[in-house]
């Protein structure tokens, strides 16, 4: 289909690279180097979407990442991408589209039925109703959020994978315009490290739209020239189609890098389709140069108006000229420019300025060049709806508040307006800068920021091409410099012949016809969030003055665009409306990112398989081929059970439980952490860490602890072995590990300096197999002919060094199950060949491999407690009815003082016991609580909750552990455990040994 | 304070809504008030509302140094519910939710609660045990509270993906717990408040206080010196900052708390979810945004902004509990001043100084709250003792261990 | 003892190395590994040590020393990591420990602990930069250099053998398979 | 993302440290004759000050030593960093603030 828009020639577009797409169903061409924007608009389509709240058709406004209104649904299927800018997405061969938040079509949208009914929606309508029915609220809520939001998020997995990258530089430089070139010039012939970044395809900014020579050459020569120069120094690195979305402290700046969305859905998705910058920077330059303000006016939201500079953009850079017949709309000498190529392509130009006198070479250019200008005179109306078919103009008065004269109409399909240049000081405001207002732009410009940073160009405030190039150089070579690198060699200063650019003339609402707010006219602030100028009056009228009222009232700002548009517009009529100046009424707090930040470039390579580390032991691969079935203990993946063919969890635990307490079980317990203690004052540390007395221990000796932290709860247990003289061995809880070694390692290097001890952590040096059960000393004798194994010399808490299966082991004849039980520790590249061999000697003596639900099972039988199941960091070691481990002699020990404040060492408190069912066979579930008193219905007070519940199959019944107020006073009593399915289950207060209570069983 | 309802809105739109009352003045301090407040966020705000409205006193004035609900409350995740574990809070946020029930009819200002219903997943055995245990608790003090299987998780959140590297085993479903407006809720507090009589004064830093011998006499602020024989701190991450000025100390650290939103997309999650192994949580706003947070930075800050490194750590899980979010991009991040105590449970307590009364510590999940802590701190400022429901709350549990230790018990915030 | 060397595994055990025109990865198993702790100022712990290694410890932090025998990395201040010859990690730790007879010190076996993955190639840095945020440019990391940093979720030790470039990357066992997969992962776009 | 500078690592990035709170609060000796409220003041109560602040970090990634740092809560800024045991650096002048008692040196001079 021929692009009636497009001009016969210019542009930086590729002619001999035809692009095809489609958009809402329809088949159009376009050319490679176009965005769907300038291809839409070279194909005669204006109407691209529909706004957030009262449906209006809207078009596209501008060239850039500030895009309010051209906002599309990109893609299909699990591809596709909601509230993606028409002006920021490259075409590319088979670039599929639609238009979003509209139903059937976009040119036919039922809910337009919404700027029918404008009137009654005006800023925070819905804080004043959908009250009544009080119940009826959810059924509007539900309305409403249908109502809103944009496009449509992907209900599929991402095909596409993500990549992050680290990097340090001496000079970041945001911004690749003529600023940010000549920064980049200056850095990177200094020899400094140099990054330049800028969010579009190419490097150039606004000398890809104008026409202002620099030394003599077509500016777009002069960038392809300094590209060159850059692209041949390798310490410089060029990031184009990549957007700095953050700025945050110490120079830390994190960008996104559009790897392959210019080139559309990738089969080969090992290349990333973007890649998450995270920079740090020793000195940084923005030149991320400036935004367009438009201009409010009646119906300034029409498909059709558009920013000037984004239409001279269409024009020079895109070879698209998408109106016939344009009225340029301005207040300052920039968009003349605009309304010169205008007419230079064709266009049949009107200029409307809002100066009643505009004396300025350009003005007079423009007056050669054949194009009417109407001074002091104002666009006041827009003819159509969808798109335009005229404009109202009109003179102003003095004050701009009013018409001076008569409103005519003039032909035309096209607006293009211009307000002024707002700096782009987003990053700078996010690196903590503070703004300064400057009366002459009529805006806010960088003052100063507490990071390394400097501004450079029309972020700056400096609008002249010369003035951009030499502030650059300047900025770049003084960065380098403060980054150590000598810049004498920066290069000479440009030579650009322009106009120095005239005055302005702010009026922040053009009048029309209808005083404000009353006609049917609407004056749009926020294209986005459809926030008109009456919004702000009214806001202003209900008291939410602060910026930030206004903001969050009308939500102007928070739309996609983040305001880039709007913000200062909105700022300027509320400082009207309160007769404050502007920096008086303030900015509202530029937040990251600049532009949206895919969520799969921030998250990286680290997703699905990837996502978090699957901690295995040595042996994980046997109990995988052994049809283990795992659980998550933290980041480990423990093998749970080992079910035989049909079982289930249940079945399968009680045969492993029966199993091992009748023959023998073994269990990976590699994943206990473990750590190297030595050093003269070990058994001090020792001392200070555990409740109990550690100076007794003689080496070969194992003793049982618990850590308090200085709150005086538990916090972690285990055994602690004497390996040799000052030396030991500690183990932790599975989840403990890391936790216990820093505490050791806190009070050593603070509290503690002079204490002599190391700590090393050593749990994946060793893989750990226990055998457990009555037939572990066979199984043991086996597979350690050379181990004196008897109990006389290897007792119960007893550790020995040798061989196990020709394999150099300590062994600990140490027990969590109650049972006969040996630990046994390989150097871990030995853990697989120990299980192996330790099966096959078990064999003969039945041996069973349990997991840790079994292990569970068998230690609540022997009311052994597991920290952080039985107990959960509101318990002491009195809780526990463990009155035993805490020692009486010793002085002092961590958390020992906590232990005697009023509350923690009251009665009653809740105490660990066992409970026992009133039915054996009914096990209670775990976090069911006991109460003094059933009733027909909660509320109901109770007295404690079950920690742990089995049944376990040794006993011949359910067993459970409870914290129970005052517990240890109610052994024998029994209490009621209601249950939210109704049933109530009867319970008695016992100890907590279900099994082998004389312990005689670990000693065997 | 002219109503608002749909009638209000039809009759100004006739007027070009021209007639729209203030929602508050904007009054000059007087040299006196029998309360001052101090804290012009939304626990303040209710607070001045309730001591109005239902104690009778309405000499009262909220000071406010910024703009009125610019704190936490302006930049929370706005998640409410009353599921907690322990007795004595389960008290005070299901006496919350109860008057978040009524909340837009009683302030006439719609604030949008929503009870969309809350999940707590859980994803290995213990937290299996921690959602039985504390589903138990909250059902047997008369909260709803019910169990959900993984399939049935899976039915009221389609998109989310339940066989990740942790899979879903279960998960805690609070049905009336859910979000509301959270600007509303201030401005529906102080537009309440000041038909009340209450003056609410902006723009105005308390900079110290007036006390003589031990008992508070008024405080020094950047717009004079206000007499009040009582004084209620509402500070949230400056509560150490005043009680500084008033000369003593309080357990808290002020650590920076992180949320996000996402551009608005029609609307795919209908539930809020919380998730502790994978260390997200998420819901859908009203406007479309997928409002994310996560954890505190583990430093304190009071810069009122967070680094990257706790957004970052919100990614994977985020992806990895929703697939779909991958392609979905951030629009704003920001950051609030919270501030923590070690038990995670928030301070409504008198103070060393008499007169003065501290409501702080809620840390990451005091907006829930707002409505109750309002309410019960009210009737503990007039009537000089600290109402049953806000009794445990005290500073004085620090000292003799009688913490209120959701978070070791719990390990769930916000 | 038996000859048990033929059953030994790693924790990459049976993983293929991945061979990319732009960067290899392969684990490096097997090595001897001890931690070393004591007062590098403490002349008696200097000496004893500098008798068994032959050279003094690197003080200067996050350097590397080579005896030809030993790659010696400072860790800590008080802290080193000792890579030998598989199966000379136990006569050396007992020839320390010997020759620190009565000096505050601590001779650790850690050779099971972690694991080795060698990284190298005209890439290795960029796939190194997509988890690891230390700044391995060539001006500032060098061979004979080291650090303790992290990879995503995985802490590393890093160790740069020349400028190839290659890197010895040392892991917990646990971390192993993560860090190799991430690293292939972040390999495969350049080959 | 700070950028922290370890005594003796240098600069790194801040995901290689932890922040562990408050610095120079000794443990006390004679906690037996401490009364609940002193004892609590010490388990508990923290200065928590906007403003200049004393704490402990320890580079985890890194070389795992623990140090202080004087860091300022509103900016962030990170004033000066020294070893355990190191004589706590005398603070910049434009630092200095008398009208808050939480900020400027800790009293006591112990530097554990
Ligand atoms: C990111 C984030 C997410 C959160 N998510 C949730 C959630 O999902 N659910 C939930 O329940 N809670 C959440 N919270 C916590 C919740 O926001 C707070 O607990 C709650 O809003 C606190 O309310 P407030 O009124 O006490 O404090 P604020 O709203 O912070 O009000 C305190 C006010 O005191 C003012 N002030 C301070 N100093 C002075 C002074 N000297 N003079 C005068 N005025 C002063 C401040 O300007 C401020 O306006 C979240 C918080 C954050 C930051
Ligand atoms: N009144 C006027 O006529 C007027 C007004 C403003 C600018 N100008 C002209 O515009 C030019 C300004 O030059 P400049 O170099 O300062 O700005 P520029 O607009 O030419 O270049 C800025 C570049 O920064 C990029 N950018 C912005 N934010 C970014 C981000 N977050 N991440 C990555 N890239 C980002 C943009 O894509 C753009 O390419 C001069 O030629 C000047 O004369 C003229
Ligand atoms: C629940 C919730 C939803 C929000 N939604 C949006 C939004 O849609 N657009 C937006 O720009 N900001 C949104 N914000 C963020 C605010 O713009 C703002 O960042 C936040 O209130 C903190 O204030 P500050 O950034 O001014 O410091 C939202 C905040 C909250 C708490
Ligand atoms: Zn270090």
């Amino acid at each position: 289909m021929a692009q009636k828009n497009r001009l016969p020639d210019g542009g930086r577009i590729d002619r001999t690279k035809p692009v095809r797409f489609q958009f809402n169903g329809k088949r159009y061409d376009g050319f490679s180097g176009d965005t769907l924007a300038a291809a839409l608009l070279a194909n005669g389509v204006s109407l691209v979407g529909r706004s957030f709240k009262y449906h209006r058709p809207r078009g596209i406004m501008t060239a850039g990442s500030e895009e309010p209104n051209a906002l599309v649904q990109l893609g299909t299927g699990a591809r596709t991408e909601p509230n993606i800018r028409a002006t920021q997405a490259e075409l590319f061969d088979g670039l599929s589209a639609d238009s979003q938040n509209c139903w059937p079509s976009v040119g036919f949208d039922i809910g337009a039925i919404n700027s029918v009914m404008s009137k009654y929606l005006p800023a925070g309508f819905y804080y004043k109703t959908f009250m009544w029915p009080a119940s009826l609220w959810m059924t509007y809520e539900h309305v409403i959020r249908n109502a809103a939001g944009l496009g449509k998020g992907p209900t599929e997995s991402d095909p596409d994978r993500y990549a992050q990258h680290h990097t340090a530089c001496d000079v970041l430089i945001v911004g690749g315009g003529p600023s940010g070139l000549a920064a980049a010039l200056a850095a990177g012939r200094s020899g400094a490290r140099t990054i330049l970044v800028d969010e579009q395809s190419e490097f150039g900014g606004w000398l890809l739209t104008d026409d202002t020579e620099i030394d003599g050459m077509a500016p777009t020569d002069w960038v392809a020239n300094t590209v060159k120069e850059l692209a041949g120094l390798d310490n410089v690195t060029l990031l184009p189609r990549t957007t700095v979305s953050a700025y945050f402290d110490h120079n830390f700046l994190t960008a996104a890098q559009r790897v392959t969305d210019h080139l559309g859905p990738q089969e080969n998705t090992k290349t990333p389709r973007q890649r998450f910058w995270k920079i740090r920077a020793k000195q940084v330059v923005l030149a991320q140069g400036s935004l367009e303000r438009p201009i409010v006016f009646a119906d300034n939201d029409r498909p059709g108006v558009m920013l000037a500079g984004a239409l001279r953009t269409y024009i020079n850079r895109y070879g698209v000229l998408p109106g016939r017949e344009i009225v340029v709309f301005t207040n300052n000498d920039s968009a003349y420019r605009t309304a010169i190529d205008a007419k230079n392509a064709g266009a049949v130009v009107h200029l409307v300025d809002l100066r009643p006198d505009p004396d300025n070479p350009v003005v007079h250019q423009a007056r050669q060049a054949g194009i009417q200008i109407h001074e002091g005179s104002a666009v006041v109306g827009i003819k159509g709806a969808k798109s335009i078919h005229g404009v109202e103009i009109a003179p102003l008065s003095e004050d701009g508040k009013s018409l001076a004269g008569p409103t005519f109409v003039v032909s035309a399909s096209l607006v293009a307006m211009s307000s002024g240049w707002n700096p782009s000081v987003h990053l700078f405001s996010q690196s903590r800068g503070k703004l300064r207002f400057d009366d002459a732009l009529t805006t806010f410009v960088p003052d100063h920021t507490p990071q390394k940073t400097r501004s450079a160009g029309a972020c700056n405030g400096t609008f002249t091409l010369a003035g951009c190039l030499a502030e650059g150089m300047e900025a770049g070579a003084a960065a380098a410099k403060d980054a150590g690198f000598d810049s004498a060699i920066a290069g000479p200063s440009h030579v650009v012949k322009e106009d120095a650019p005239g005055s302005m003339r702010q009026v922040w609402t053009v009048p029309t016809v209808h005083p404000l707010g009353k006609g049917t006219r609407k004056h749009f602030l926020d294209h986005q969030n459809d926030v008109t100028a009456a919004d702000v009056h009214l806001a202003a009228r209900e008291g939410y003055l602060s910026v930030e009222h206004l903001k969050r009232y009308t939500t102007t700002g928070m739309g996609t665009d983040q305001g880039k548009t709007s913000n200062v517009n909105a700022l300027a009529i509320m400082s009207e409306i309160r007769s404050a100046s502007i920096p008086e009424v303030g900015t509202t707090t530029f937040r990251p990112p600049y532009t949206p930040t895919t969520y799969g470039a921030m998250a990286g390579q680290g997703v699905q398989e990837l996502f978090e580390q699957y901690r295995g032991t040595a042996m994980h691969d046997w109990h995988v081929n052994n049809g283990a079935v795992f659980e998550d203990v933290g980041d480990w993946k423990r093998a749970r059970y080992y079910p035989k063919p049909g079982e289930d969890m249940d079945e399968a635990v009680r045969r492993e439980c029966k199993q091992a307490r009748e023959t023998v079980g073994i269990m990976d317990a590699s994943t206990l952490g473990k750590i190297d203690i030595q050093g003269p004052d070990a058994a001090k540390l020792l001392n200070m860490v555990y409740t109990n007395a550690w100076s007794a221990l003689k080496p070969g000796r194992a003793r049982y602890g618990l850590m308090l932290n200085e709150h005086g709860m538990v916090f972690d247990d285990g055994v602690t072995t004497c390996i040799g003289e000052n030396h030991y061995h500690m183990t932790t809880t599975t989840g403990g590990a890391a936790r216990v070694l820093n505490w050791l390692e806190e009070w050593l290097q603070t509290e503690w300096p002079d204490m002599e001890v190391y700590c090393t952590s050593v749990t994946e040096e060793w893989a750990v197999a226990t055998l457990s059960g009555p037939k572990a000393r066979e199984v043991m004798e086996a597979v350690a002919p050379k181990m004196a194994l008897d109990p006389q010399t290897f007792p119960f808490m007893a550790m020995q060094e040798g061989e196990v299966a020709g394999l150099p082991a300590r062994v600990f004849r140490i027990s969590f199950t109650g049972d006969l039980s040996y630990e046994i520790n390989v150097p871990a590249r030995y853990g697989m060949a120990l299980w192996e061999a330790l099966m096959e000697a078990g064999r003969p003596h039945g041996i069973v491999p349990y997991g840790t639900e079994t292990m569970h099972v068998l230690r609540a039988e022997k009311g052994f407690i597991i920290v952080g199941q039985d107990s959960d960091g509101t318990v002491t070691p009195y809780d526990l009815d463990m009155d035993w481990i805490v020692s009486k002699k010793k002085d002092d020990f961590l958390g020992k003082r906590s232990l005697t404040r009023t509350d923690t060492a009251r009665p009653g408190r809740k105490q660990l016991v066992g409970l026992l069912t009133e039915d054996p066979n009914f096990v209670l579930p775990e976090g069911a609580h006991l109460v003094k008193e059933v009733k027909p219905k909660p509320p109901m007070d109770t007295i404690g909750h079950v920690t742990s519940s089995y049944f376990s199959p040794n006993a011949g019944r359910s067993i459970a552990l409870a914290l129970v107020k005052d517990g240890l006073n109610l052994k024998g009593s029994s209490f009621q455990v209601p249950l939210m399915s109704g049933h109530v289950e009867t319970v008695t207060i016992t100890d907590t040994i279900f099994f082998d209570k004389e312990g005689e069983r670990a000693r065997g | 304070m002219s109503k608002y309802s749909i009638f209000s809105l039809i009759r100004n739109a006739g007027s070009y809504h021209e007639n729209w009352q203030r929602a508050w003045r904007s009054p000059d301090p007087q040299p006196e008030y029998e309360v001052v407040i101090i804290g012009g966020g939304g626990h303040g705000l209710a607070t001045a509302y309730y001591l109005a409205k239902e104690c009778g006193i309405r000499r009262v004035a909220v000071i406010e140094k910024g703009w009125l609900g610019g704190g936490n409350t302006g930049r929370n995740t706005t998640i409410v519910r009353s599921n907690y574990l322990l007795d004595e809070s389960a008290g005070i946020y299901e006496h919350s939710v109860k008057l978040w029930e009524g909340l837009s009819q009683e302030l006439n200002f719609n604030v949008m609660f929503s009870q969309r219903g809350l999940l707590h997943l859980a994803h290995n055995v213990h937290d299996m045990q921690e959602i039985g245990r504390r589903g138990n608790a909250i059902w047997l003090n008369g909260i709803d509270s019910e169990f959900l299987t993984p399939e049935q998780v899976k039915e009221m959140v389609p998109l989310m993906n339940i066989n990740g590297r942790y899979p879903v085993l279960g998960a805690l479903l609070q049905r009336r717990g859910g979000t509301a407006r959270h600007d509303a809720v201030a401005w529906g507090y102080a537009r309440a408040a000041d038909a009340l009589g209450v003056d609410i004064i902006q723009n105005c830093e308390v900079t110290g206080f007036d006390i003589k011998n031990g008992v508070v006499q008024g405080v020094r602020t950047t717009r004079g010196d206000i007499k009040a024989k009582r004084v209620g701190v509402v500070t949230a991450g400056h509560s150490t900052v005043m009680a500084d000025m008033a000369g003593f100390r309080m357990p808290l650290e002020s650590l920076p708390l992180q949320a996000m939103v996402s551009e608005p997309i029609k609307p795919c999650i209908d539930t809020v979810i919380m998730s502790n192994a994978v260390h997200v949580y998420v819901s859908q706003s009203d406007k479309g945004e997928l409002v994310v947070g996560a954890g505190t930075d583990a430093y304190i800050s009071y810069a009122q902004r967070g680094g990257f490194d706790m957004m970052e750590h919100i990614m994977g899980p985020l992806v990895e509990l929703f697939p779909f979010t991958s392609r979905l991009r951030m629009l704003r991040q920001w950051g609030g001043i919270v501030d923590v105590t070690v038990d995670r449970s928030p301070i409504l307590s008198k103070t060393p100084v008499e007169g003065l009364y501290f409501n702080c510590g809620w840390g990451t999940g005091g907006f829930k709250c707002t409505p109750g802590s309002g309410h019960v701190f009210a009737h503990s400022i007039a009537n000089g003792e600290m109402h049953p429901i806000a009794a445990p709350f005290s500073i004085d549990r620090f000292n003799t261990g009688a913490l209120i230790d959701e978070a070791a018990a719990a390990a769930v915030a916000h | 003892m038996a000859n048990i060397t033929a059953l030994a595994r790693s924790p990459l055990h049976g993983r293929m190395p991945f061979q990319g025109s732009q960067t290899q990865i392969a684990e490096r198993p097997f090595i001897g590994k001890l931690t070393l702790r004591g007062n590098a100022e403490d002349t008696g712990f200097a000496a004893g040590v500098g008798s068994i290694l032959g050279v003094s410890l690197p003080t200067e932090p996050n350097t590397v020393t080579e005896t030809g025998v030993c790659q010696i990395s400072w860790v800590g201040p008080d802290e080193w990591l000792i890579y030998t010859a598989d199966g000379a990690q136990k006569p050396l730790q007992e020839r320390l420990k010997t020759a620190l007879e009565g000096i505050h010190s601590a001779v650790v076996d850690v050779s099971d602990y972690y694991t080795i993955i060698r990284i190298s190639g005209t890439r290795a840095r960029d796939v190194l930069a997509k988890g690891c945020p230390l700044d391995l440019h060539p001006r500032v990391f060098r061979p004979g250099r080291c650090a303790g940093s992290l990879f995503l979720k995985a802490a590393i030790r890093i160790i740069q053998i020349d400028d190839t470039p290659i890197y010895d990357l040392q892991v917990r066992w646990t971390f192993a398979e993560y860090l190799f997969q991430h690293l292939v992962r972040g390999a495969e776009e350049w080959n | 993302m700070l950028q922290i500078t370890c005594p003796w690592c240098g600069e790194r990035e801040g995901i290689e440290f932890h922040c562990h709170g408050e610095a120079h609060i000794a443990r006390p000796e004679n906690s037996a004759e401490m009364s609940d409220a002193e004892w609590g003041d010490y388990v508990f109560f923290r200065k928590n000050p906007k403003g200049v602040h004393y704490e402990r970090w320890t580079h985890d990634a890194g070389c795992r030593r623990w140090f202080n740092a004087i860091r300022h809560t509103v900016s962030d800024e990170f004033i000066a960093v020294y070893k355990p045991g190191e004589a706590i650096p005398e603070l910049p002048e434009k630092y200095r603030d008398p009208a808050s008692n939480r900020t400027g040196a800790p009293q006591s001079k112990e530097t554990k």
